[in-house]
């Protein structure tokens, strides 16, 4: 084991799979000369050259394009958005084509490719840059969404991601680039699909993922744990496919959820997770299923406006408190 | 212009020196995509065929001596009306007919569509009906030829009315920056639905949008299989020798509607000129080269007809007969595993 | 009261409020010379002229840019997408822009105009023309989004989203356009964010709109009706802001509810109504809420996968069944 | 090229013959602009600015010159590189600077910030922060002036890497079609973060990209506030008089990094680079023409340098002293009633 940030993560599995396979590349803007905006393909230029590692003009809806077409001719190509918040102007062309082309051309033609950068948001950027953007991603069906939230997943998962033959959605964070945790020397993947149980704990489910499980639900699980309420904390690493067997078992047990996410409310990610607990842990649930989320409205510079709106510590535990019906 | 290709040179005849077997087939396959139209068109009308179906009557030129210009290890892409462009590439009539009634046995399974036709074995990328968004999809093909060092091509076809939206610009930005082996082709029709090229776009002359990227251009007659044969192929090989893209305005003219539910003529255009249009029509054009220059005759022409008639007769059985997809099949293809 | 069909009703509101506000104008493809693809401006451009009826060319991006910079200028824009398929290729201009111009100015410019055109499946025109596509529109603060399923409610909410000072998502359906029904001669309007009971009932909930209430919703409750299960059903017409008040009420007294729509399921907006309902009706849930939604695939062209794919009289007749613990 | 307006006619002087006041104003503006700049830069060190902050340095001619070409009633729209255009088209700096600071008497009253700075009074139509996205929405203002039956323009800014994206050419075509009265600026400072323009666009010419659609284009040396001016007053003057578009590409430089967070010089430009090129300051050029001029002499410029100090002092000492927005404004301006 050694320690390395989220960012070296990601580097890595890029790194190593583009050893691994010919038919890999990189590309964005500023990913190659200029090593990434916020440096996640760092050195990958030097050692890979112009060939493998392209920086691209400012042309979303272009390149996310030509790397749909590169795929169907047989290559796997990385398609970084500088931010997700860019990716909107290539809403189609992840949306209409890389999710349909397998299923419009009756299984002629797959889309093996990643769309990855950070999404969700950063610090003071305003209401067009700070966009936590999977719920209209994971709504579309054939992409799947991927949301590593530590290091060690976001190296097994991007290498995964990168190996696997569908077009997949992965959303990192730029506030989590400098994170650090531990990896294995040697290689490894983490399967997509597959959630994680951080803590099992018997009094209430949380379900939380990417930042704000960082940054806000795992204090809060501590502060609960000071209070004496013991929290199976659920990560599940990917939005769609979502493991909902290991969500469902654990509400069994606690029979109590609090989906925590950053997105906007209305038909995010934890209006699904809600839907589908309630839908087969009904007899189970002693109390409604809450959310944290951020409020409904566009994020605003300020700071003060900007924590207000995001989920946060205190939010967290106050949902908590109501599915257990404490304070 | 000093991106505009020197005037073609002089060919050694009419008809290029072609092989007669070559020009034959030529005709053979602009007949095969007139009557398959026809016949769906017939089937349309009887309600056999669902949604929308954009036929290709007029420009027929097009498809086959632009597919006639690529290997099989070339890459063709379209949008939403590529019956005509399948056929000349080579995919299987009968699989296109029964992709016309949603069987099972269809170029997609049944899943696509008139739409969307496509075919891995002979490069057929499709078939794509979100206007202009195969346009970067075609041009990442190209990408990925010149990233395996492969000396191919990928024809892009497009219609006017794809030339002002945005994804079309940018993969003419992208594949001239990093010189890709691309041939886009716009299918001046003149019409996008029922707005004319003068109405849709800021210039009639739909090649003039190459300079915005000193990208090579050139305009075509697209009622001239030959022509369209000899300037897709000077851009394919330039393509494929030097890895640049060119744009080709190919001017042409649909016969039908714009979908079968559009009436052939109405306000937008007038019978009249729909009639003197069919007088340049590509098919009567090249049937009267090949006879001048002593290829075929009237018994040929009329052999052939039989020959087109049965194979769409054939094709019709072979739709008919097939079986709908199964119920499993709407699961499928959705994630590969 | 005279009958109207659903495309007459429309084309009334716009004309009548082109009447009356000289700044509404109405742009899209084929809406002017071509009267419409489905005849919805028919006659506007003989009426109106140029100035007010324009024709764009395929540039749903450019066009709905030039609508929001008309909007903030002063106009009051509708901006018709052939269909909703189309907006995707604008959706950053949707999602960031005009939802996002009032709140990122600080109040400085609003966007008041209209996005409009029909959404969902018609028939047979495969994967990337068939979406409903509310979920992605609802999920954005900053819009609104009205989905009318009947004449009445067409022309009164499209004239209610024309004075409406936010942008609106308003979607029509290409299949009922040709619906009948019944409208008052004089000038009303319908009030956006109000829901309407259809029926009251006593056994079950059903919230449904748009397409999939008429052509599916409507008959499996007539033919539960048979089977002596009483249903109130809802319309919400909006979608959002979603009349909850109106929803949460209905089942506290039926403790049972089903959404059926005809998006895809994961994070829809039935989720959305589950996740609500579900918060501040626990107590009164007799059952779990059941959702009918689409099959969460790129829907296919053959007409017997289509309709597998879409929801059903069947498949609403069995989800209220399972709700009721029945069969 | 058609298109290409004449040459400027030879102007009286070399200020053009206009008004004294007019030119110190002008260079008071610059000076402002260049200085608030600098203060904000220091700010955002202290760590007292947030998230990112794009600086105008080396661009003022720019800001100044084509701001002092429109009427109150005109219109103006720009990317996020915002601060010197607001302040010189007369949007209170204050209010600038309270803004960056995230402060309620803030330009959007601290929910925009730096990228998005609005203001109705003086037709700013923002500050925006997606690239090439505001492009459109400007045409939109446009094509309301026109709907209007205006005699007004809008300028619609942008950098040399927003002239890649499909905004900019729908934008592009759609003005030139419908003849809007619009003039499209790039403010070609060689540079898209780290992309040089050779690097970005497949033309380095990026007037160019106006031939796509036949419209009328120029090329201005954004280093000269009074052909910046000169320039921009004739297209704007078309704009009004004919409604029709123009392209104009402004050559500049930028001094800074790309934002705050981007080194000055990096790999992809040298220190020499940047030295060479600000011995072309347009602030230090329009000294020495109003010094040869002589309409201003040192002492000139050294009270303007005091005054100028001061109102960015007061800026200061006015952000700092403004509240922060109250928490209701969270749930303000999301929808009007
Ligand atoms: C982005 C988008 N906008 C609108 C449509 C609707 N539409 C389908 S075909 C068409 C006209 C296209 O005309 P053109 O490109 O000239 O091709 P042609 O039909 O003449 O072959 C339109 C507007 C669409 N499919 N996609
Ligand atoms: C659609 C989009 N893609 C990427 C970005 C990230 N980004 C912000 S500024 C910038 C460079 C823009 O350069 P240019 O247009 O030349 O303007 P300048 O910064 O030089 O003023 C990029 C890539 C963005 N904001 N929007
Ligand atoms: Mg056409
Ligand atoms: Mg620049």
């Amino acid at each position: 084991m050694h320690v390395v940030s989220f960012r070296e993560a990601l580097n890595q599995a890029m790194d190593e799979e583009m050893a691994r396979d010919e038919r890999v590349l990189l590309m964005g803007e500023e990913v190659a000369q200029y090593n990434g905006a916020y440096k996640v393909s760092q050195g990958l230029f030097a050692k890979w050259g112009p060939r493998r590692i392209i920086d691209t003009p400012i042309a979303e809806e272009g390149f996310a394009g030509i790397g749909i077409g590169a795929a169907m001719a047989g290559l796997r190509p990385i398609v970084e958005f500088m931010t997700w918040n860019f990716s909107l102007v290539a809403y189609d062309q992840i949306a209409n084509h890389a999710a349909k082309m397998l299923s419009m051309s009756g299984g002629h033609f797959s889309v093996p490719m990643v769309f990855r950068g950070p999404g969700g948001a950063a610090r003071n950027l305003g209401a067009t840059h700070s966009q936590a953007l999977e719920s209209i991603y994971a709504h579309i069906p054939g992409l799947k969404v991927v949301m590593p939230s530590n290091p060690y997943d976001g190296k097994g998962l991007l290498k995964s991601a990168i190996r696997d033959d569908n077009p997949i959605v992965f959303i990192e964070s730029e506030m989590m680039y400098g994170d650090k945790g531990e990896i294995p020397e040697g290689e490894y993947t983490v399967p997509i699909g597959v959630g994680n149980v951080i803590q099992e704990g018997a009094d209430v489910t949380i379900v939380s993922w990417s930042k704000v499980l960082q940054r806000f639900t795992i204090p809060a699980v501590q502060q609960l744990k000071e209070e004496g309420i013991s929290v199976e904390l659920i990560d599940p690493r990917t939005i769609k496919p979502m493991d909902r067997d290991l969500i469902v078992n654990s509400v069994r047990k606690t029979n109590r959820l609090v989906v925590v996410e950053e997105g906007w409310p209305f038909a995010g990610v934890g209006a699904q997770i809600a839907f589908e607990v309630q839908h087969r842990a009904f007899d189970d649930l002693d109390a409604p299923i809450a959310r944290v989320t951020q409020e409904d409205v566009p994020l605003p510079y300020a700071s003060n406006l900007e924590r207000a709106s995001l989920p946060s510590v205190d939010k967290i535990v106050k949902a908590v408190h109501s599915v257990l019906y404490r304070g | 212009m000093s991106k505009k290709p020197a005037p073609a040179a002089e060919s050694a005849s009419r008809t290029l020196g072609l092989p007669k077997e070559t020009l034959l087939a030529w005709y053979d396959d602009m007949l095969l995509v007139r009557r398959f139209e026809e016949k769906a068109a017939q089937l349309y009308g009887m309600g056999r065929i669902g949604g929308f179906c954009h036929l290709y009557n007029g420009q027929e030129a097009i498809s086959t001596g632009a597919c006639a210009v690529l290997t099989p290890d070339d890459y063709i892409i379209t949008a939403y009306r590529d019956h005509g462009l399948a056929i000349s590439r080579g995919v299987d009539p009968k699989a296109c007919m029964a992709e016309l009634l949603g069987k099972y046995t269809g170029t997609t399974k049944g899943k696509g569509g008139s739409m969307h036709f496509f075919d891995r074995e002979k490069n057929f990328l499709g078939g794509h009906a979100i206007v202009g968004s195969h346009v970067p999809i075609g041009a990442g093909v190209g990408f990925a030829i010149k990233y395996k060092g492969q000396q191919n091509v990928i024809l892009v076809f497009m219609g006017d009315g794809a030339t002002n939206i945005g994804a079309f610009f940018e993969a003419l930005g992208l594949a001239q920056l990093w010189k890709l082996p691309v041939v886009f082709i716009i299918e001046n029709n003149r019409y996008s639905m029922g707005t004319s090229v003068t109405r849709s776009s800021p210039v009639e002359d739909l090649y003039k949008k190459a300079l915005a990227f000193d990208m090579r251009w050139d305009v075509v007659d697209g009622m001239n299989v030959l022509e369209v044969y000899q300037k897709v192929k000077q851009a394919a090989d330039i393509a494929k020798k030097d890895y640049l893209p060119s744009l080709l305005e190919i001017r042409t003219y649909r016969y039908r509607g714009h979908s079968m539910s559009d009436p052939i003529h109405g306000h937008y255009r007038t019978k009249e000129e729909v009639e003197e249009q069919k007088r340049s029509d590509p098919i009567t054009l090249f049937a009267s080269i090949l006879q001048e220059e002593g290829l075929a005759d009237e018994s040929y022409f009329e052999s052939v007809e039989k020959r087109v008639k049965k194979v769409v007769e054939d094709c019709v059985t072979f739709a008919d007969q097939s079986p709908e997809p199964p119920l499993e099949e709407l699961w499928k293809d959705v994630y590969l595993p």
